[in-house]
């Protein structure tokens, strides 16, 4: 093969110069050990414009919807212009993991921020840099449970929908999952749990809102159950809802995971991604945790610095024993996250979470004015889900008119969500639709 | 303490906000459950953008200069892919929307998977896993439940000694046993060791080739064959797939499953730790067992096939990190067939050019002979710390006081003092020089004046890092409560 | 010379390129024509990325820090504006593309021109000018023609000695003769002195309002009067608008020509010396004097309207920088009524803040009295100067020692040892308080040890600039070709 | 009025605090001065989610063409990806005019290396950091050429275009303008030059290519005959044609002016523009250039350093004597295309301009394929015209097929241009909608 010069290979010309100093003239006698099997990969080399023109022309068969009402997660929050800016400045999008601390102190402190604000939302004092994403940050935590408690059983909402169970099963492929059935308002019955919780108990989870949307007022009582039995509980809340209701922390919750997409983070198909897991400040439950940690500390010269600790724990010093396999996580995104915290701050977060709770009352008490209902009792945040109509139908109405309709979770029960980007005439034109829906049906 | 930055808390002033949000008024929320508290930062939007700007610049990346960490690849990181993974059409589209409304993403995700088969000689790929550990973990998935599924009662995965870290530790989560077998005195797997390894307890072997040394296992065929004889499963971990691009591939060593990671062959960038991707291949044997969904066409359209009759299920949320998915598609169209081997090239002649010039440095050794390496090499520096005391990590830091990053270092674990340099395809031959010329100054220094090096950097905006105090649990500090709990305690 | 940064043409090696491009063989051009040597560096994309990535962490932004140049208006650029102006809608947008395909951004420039004259109080605005001093040429092209269709003919353009540089530039260029009017004590335009200027010969005058001095003319009703008496045209410098944003209007107070920096007041970023954006206003009897086209609404559509009888043509291609509009237009939107208002106080409050705690400041003083500022103040160091020979040029450079950006130097003309503040809406009072500080630090050490701020700045990537090498014609080096030559001629 | 939280204004809340130090109570004392009128600015506050949707939809009525044959500027040339993340990079972006040089190298030399680059294209030794456009480069360059020589006289092509002549007469207000016919190539008639060209004559101005696209290779002898009357020869060169033929510095150019926005800029509706000048080395022009220029020097420390230079020429010390007012001027633009022309290179900048080139030929040769002819003969560059058809029958034509078409120079000549992004499959598709709309017409 010739050696020919493109853009990214700067010797691409000068690779034989750089050959005879090795004291080798033919490049493949550098291959000599490799088995040689005849094959041909078949991938067009295409100039910038080209590339460009072609993805934009596959990616225009993508339809962006200008208004969403779906639920269930990713969300369509708002996400502000800066943070793209921010995180694609190239010293942070194009570092690696930062091993070598004296020339990584920004992705280091942004972390160390982001493990703050996280610990701030929640009431926790500890929280990694992040996991993948939300589901996988579940099958972690209860992972983390059991080598804390050294119990294999644990507790897990039935209510939460067969993707994340399924990810949490993959991640306690050794551990014993119950399941715990619902009350009208979709959260867990405690009654039930404590019937069947016993010491052989690792960890019981449940999450706020709940699947269905529903805010769950009982935490503190399934913490007091749990801890009953030296079991943690571990909860799964959302991050803007801690702007308004009292943070797990507050009862003593062990261990909080959450999704981070909602922090300023686009949907991309579910695709950007990004698990938090926090946990009391307790070195039984810390030395367990998962993932890179980043700590404050000094330097030999004594300025303040930031360096990933207790890397004891971790696959590359532990191998076969480590407390988790990740190694890349989503650090980028935890970035994003962190930027868009310090946005709002603490009056942008309660100023957005209350925007969202506002709207999702109004959104629900328009649904019954025009005499539809939510399948599930209670207060709602973002998500709620209406009964009663048929969800494939109504999102083929929805989409005529350009809107995104919910995800079915049965035949007549759909969930939908709302949120801070939504203004009344949108919530109102949804409703009229939904009336117009139920005439023609 | 000094602050290069203070933290964002630090800069905290009430009534300063960072976005205009209009306030509302609710009361349906019961009072005991209202959140009063919250300490998060208020500040200014110049005051973030500040903030963070700063701290960028307080970063390294391969945008600012070399960055050869060994297992890594860390190639440069063209702007287009960014930009295409950036567009609307993939930022905001929903993962439950219409195929219909998908069938642009759906498009690059079976064609990208198509090159990825043929990059690797797999037969289907599935694009879930979020990173190379992720991908692992599911390929243990998927061995598992092979065997499960064949009434087999197979428990045991066979690791090198010098695998990376997530191996032993993926299939230790997937709930095998882990057998470390040893490398040879040539670097590479011990074949008489695995052949008394193998049994009827062996679910399958973890491999990286060329393996972490950068040695390309030329018993590979044989290896496969003992593995396979037993009964078990081959797993290539493609961190390393860089040294043989273009030139050969697994599927056709006889690797059942492969894992690629894209943040490093197909040079998507790695955001300071993520987001990756970990695409997961398998050959015939094991198609039906990948995690739903994948991507289908069905001669007209591009559909979600969830119907895998033998499915692991699922490993995350969703369909994979697609923006990253498109960086690598973006990135495979920019380099063509010809491109990628070429980039194989560069990136072996790279590495044995540096390994000839390192190897005429006193103190430094390449462990396991001179056979030529691909794309990385080891170094060790043992007899430098023998004879001066200087270690690697002295090393390392006194390489950033040169204006230079460093390379991976005490990786792999069965070479003493382990430097491992990975140049990739994309660096320039004056930043290989100047490597070479700093590790010459630095082993001169060691042999005349060890003392100074123990103290670099020197020329960073800090000190060398005090990873004891960062460590021990009185003064270790993992978040801003906690450092305030501390400072009010007085620790 | 030590180099931070080597130049692009020093990385040059021979066969490397940044781009793809297929190449292609062409035949028809005579060899004697043909282009043979072109000594354009050839550069990897990496390098390139690397290159200028370094040159921009080797300069200062808004981003970067407070950057207070007076009568520079350096504002937050908000992202959110950048980010709508780099929209394919935007900047893929053929000028001569019909009517009904570029309803969009006529629909902004039409609403802007709207806010524009609410805000000034103008009748009707053109977007046309490329920056300030573009806007204040073609604002004298205008006055030029309008006397000249009146058969009269006026070529004294009247303008304060603490106008800026642009203004009797601009007039010079439009082929006016510049007479400068004296500052009288109180720092304002010397009413008496005007008087005796005007005349037959008077075209006009050219005032900024609050002035250089930051200090509003607050007989500006009385001056718009002589001058509109003796038959010339009041011309607003908008540079300074910040100072009465939102609370008067040149409009009101007679003018009939005004121009804006939406760089400036508008918070559109500078870019390191532009491109800005100048559109000038002007009031019913100029109307139809404006620059050609300017875009009208028939109740329909917007359309470029070219029908202007008396329009003194074009000052530049097409029709005014169009992305720099889309940022001005959002940021309005992020702004409101109030928001303008709240940012014109902010401004001054931040200013009148810090000239009462400067004035406090052994050796500096606050000439013209202590008149409240408006947006901007002028602070002398000539005290200073003459007691310790520290120059406001010491100052500037001992303040980028402590981390800060020097304010305008040496501007009005007519202060002595200038130091001219402009914090604007945007910065903290923190940073505010920080220069204060300083210069309380300057202050004591020019009292103590004045050398040692001759030297600064010491904590930069590169001490003192040679002015004087840099400006003699012998060592005067223009291009990297001169440099070459030079070196070459052993200069 | 009430002080009110604002993300932009981080002292909003807190004025009334810093007036107290002021010893002032009320706000309105500092504008007692302000004769007060009362009005309403009437611009609403919006949120940054509700600007972008806001703006965002009136954009969407902006149509973007796929495919552009337009002539005569501004051009559809591909703009690789780097350069919007580099110059967009905050600390280029948010700075102004270097005028502290030991906190402002970035810009200073990125600069130095634009006037660098434009001084190799054009083979001259003195450019500067930019103007607001290539016509009012034109005028400033006319300018120069009267205050170089003391004359007050100019000669021009009349075959530039109207628009651009407005401006030119706008700058050279108080000269006199002699336009030059030109031949059937569209090129000045040199004949005629020579007839009225005398001492009084500051300077002669012509372009490569012409305004029709051709490629005047006569540059040489225009330059010899204004040299003859100790007038400046002004050229006007595409910055790309200087890819394949000689440049205007080889045949002793006085002031070589060009349009920078081929040089890695986008169109924006005309509104990016770059005005080039460069001059040769001769201290009479030097002294005598508008704007800004960067210089190379050192510090008192000895480093190598950059700074502006020649200050004294401009209107911040000069004033009224200033050789030009212009201060602001297109910096940002000029880094774009610095980084576009490192990006490309030696061997880059050659390619682009020799595809152009091949696909002017090719496109040129089916039109005459068809039947159909440029309207002037010679070489073209880039653009090119077509004759004898009705072009805005033709360009209502073509928009149905997506397509913009060409500028109107009459009825019934249109001015076109391809570019190198344009591909041979869409110069035949051209070809072919002009075959069909023949035959339709
Ligand atoms: C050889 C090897 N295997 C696996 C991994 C894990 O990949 P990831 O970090 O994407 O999880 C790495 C990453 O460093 C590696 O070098
Ligand atoms: C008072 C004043 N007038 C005019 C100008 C010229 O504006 P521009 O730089 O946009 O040409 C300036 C810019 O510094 C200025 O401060």
């Amino acid at each position: 093969m010739d050696f020919f010069i493109h853009p990214y290979i700067p010797n691409a010309l000068i690779l034989k110069e750089m050959l005879k100093e090795v004291g080798i003239e033919n490049i493949n006698d550098l291959f000599n050990d490799v088995p040689k099997v005849n094959f041909d990969l078949n991938i067009p080399i295409l100039d910038e414009y080209s590339i460009y023109k072609e993805v934009k022309s596959i990616l225009s068969k993508n339809k962006v919807y200008k208004k969403c009402f779906m639920g269930g997660g990713p969300w369509f929050h708002f996400v502000p212009s800066i943070i793209k800016y921010l995180i694609t400045r190239g010293e942070f999008l194009t570092s690696y993991t930062p091993y070598q601390p004296e020339v990584s102190q920004g992705v280091l402190q942004a972390l160390f921020e982001f493990q703050s604000m996280i610990c701030e939302l929640y009431n926790m004092e500890v929280a990694n840099a992040s996991l993948y994403d939300f589901p996988t940050a579940i099958g972690e935590a209860i992972l983390l449970s059991s080598r804390v408690t050294g119990r294999r059983k644990v507790i897990i909402p039935s209510s939460i929908p067969e993707d994340r169970k399924s990810v949490i099963r993959n991640y306690a492929i050794n551990l014993e999952i119950i399941e715990v059935p619902f009350l009208d308002n979709g959260c867990p019955d405690l009654e039930y749990i404590k019937k069947i919780i016993n010491k052989d108990i690792a960890g019981v989870y449940t999450e706020i809102p709940n699947f269905f949307g529903v805010i769950d007022f009982k935490i503190k009582e399934l913490i007091e159950i749990a801890h009953e039995v030296e079991a943690l509980a571990i909860i799964g809340a959302d991050p803007l809802l801690m702007g308004i209701i009292k943070p797990p922390g507050d009862y003593g919750a062990d261990i909080v995971v959450g999704d981070g997409q909602p922090l300023g983070i686009p949907p991309a198909m579910g695709g950007n991604s990004l698990g938090i897991i926090a946990c009391k400040n307790d070195m039984r439950i810390i030395r367990q945790m998962p993932g890179r940690i980043v700590g404050m500390t000094k330097t030999i010269r004594g300025e303040r610095a930031f360096t990933l600790v207790l890397s004891t724990r971790e696959q590359h010093i532990r191998r076969e024993k480590a407390t988790s396999n990740i190694c890349t996580n989503e650090t980028l995104l935890a970035i994003a996250a962190t930027i868009y915290m310090a946005l709002l701050g603490k009056e942008g977060i309660k100023r957005i979470a209350k925007r969202i709770f506002h709207n999702t009352q109004y959104v629900i008490k328009r649904i019954k004015e025009i005499g539809l209902d939510t399948a599930f009792k209670g207060l709602h945040f973002r998500d709620f889900t209406i009964k009663g109509i048929n969800i494939k139908k109504l999102n083929k109405f929805l989409k005529e008119k350009e809107i995104l309709g919910g995800r079915e979770i049965s035949e007549n029960i759909g969930l939908f969500a709302v949120t801070e980007i939504h203004k009344k005439e949108d919530i109102d034109e949804f409703i009229d639709l939904l009336k117009e829906f139920i005439r023609r049906n | 303490m000094i602050s290069l930055e203070p933290l964002i808390f630090e800069l905290s002033k009430k009534g300063r906000i960072g976005l205009y949000i209009e306030d509302c008024e609710i009361e349906e929320i019961p009072k005991e459950f209202l959140r009063e508290e919250l300490n998060l930062p208020e500040v200014s939007q110049i005051e973030v953008v500040r903030h963070f700007t700063r701290l960028s610049q307080m970063n390294w990346g391969v945008d600012t200069g070399p960055y050869p960490l060994g297992s890594c690849t860390m190639k440069y990181n063209p702007r287009i892919n960014e930009e295409l993974s950036w567009m609307d059409e993939i930022q905001w589209i929903h993962p439950l929307q219409d195929i219909d409304d998908i069938q642009g993403i759906l498009e690059i995700m079976y064609k990208l998977e198509k090159m990825l088969s043929s990059i690797t000689g797999m037969k289907r790929f599935s694009l879930q896993p979020a990173a190379g550990a992720h991908g692992e973990f599911t390929g243990c998935l998927i061995i598992r439940k092979y065997h499960k599924d064949r009434g087999e009662d197979r428990d045991e995965m066979i690791i090198p000694d010098s695998a990376h870290g997530t191996n032993p530790a993926s299939a230790a989560m997937a709930g095998f046993k882990v057998i470390e077998i040893p490398t040879n005195e040539e670097g590479l797997v011990d074949i008489e060791a695995l052949k008394s390894t193998v049994g009827k307890r062996t679910a399958g072997m973890m491999l990286t080739n060329p393996n972490t040394l950068g040695l390309f296992e030329r018993n590979i065929k044989e290896i496969t064959e003992i593995v396979h004889d037993a009964g078990g499963l081959m797993y290539y971990d493609g961190a390393n797939l860089q040294g043989i691009l273009g030139i050969a591939r697994p599927g056709d060593m006889g690797f059942d499953i492969v894992h690629l990671n894209l943040h490093k062959t197909f040079s998507t960038p790695h955001g300071g730790g993520g987001p990756g991707s970990g695409p997961i291949g398998v050959n015939e044997l094991l198609e039906d067992y990948l995690p739903v969904p994948v991507v289908d066409f069905d001669g007209n359209k591009y559909y979600l096939n969830w119907n895998l009759p033998k499915t692991i299920g699922k490993v995350r949320n969703w369909y994979g990190s697609i923006p990253v998915l498109v960086k690598a598609y973006s990135y495979l169209l920019s380099m063509g067939s010809n491109g990628l081997k070429l980039s194989c090239y560069a990136s072996v002649v790279n590495t044995n050019y540096f390994m000839k010039k390192v190897s005429q440095i006193r103190g430094f050794t390449i462990p396991f002979g001179n056979a030529y390496r691909k794309h990385e090499v080891v170094i060790s520096a043992e007899k430098l710390a023998k004879e001066t005391g200087v270690t690697a990590l002295d090393i390392a830091k006194a390489l950033i006081d040169k204006g230079l990053h460093p390379p991976t270092i005490y990786f792999p674990p069965i070479v003493k003092e382990a430097l491992m340099f990975e140049f990739t395809d994309t660096e320039t031959k004056e930043n290989i020089d100047k490597y070479i010329e700093a590790l010459k100054e630095i082993s001169d220094i060691a042999y005349s004046n060890p003392e100074i090096l123990k103290k670099c950097p020197n020329k960073t905006l800090i000190g060398r890092v005090d990873e004891v105090y960062a460590n021990h649990p009185k003064t270790m500090c993992l978040s801003y409560k906690m450092y305030l709990r501390k400072i009010k305690e007085n620790i």
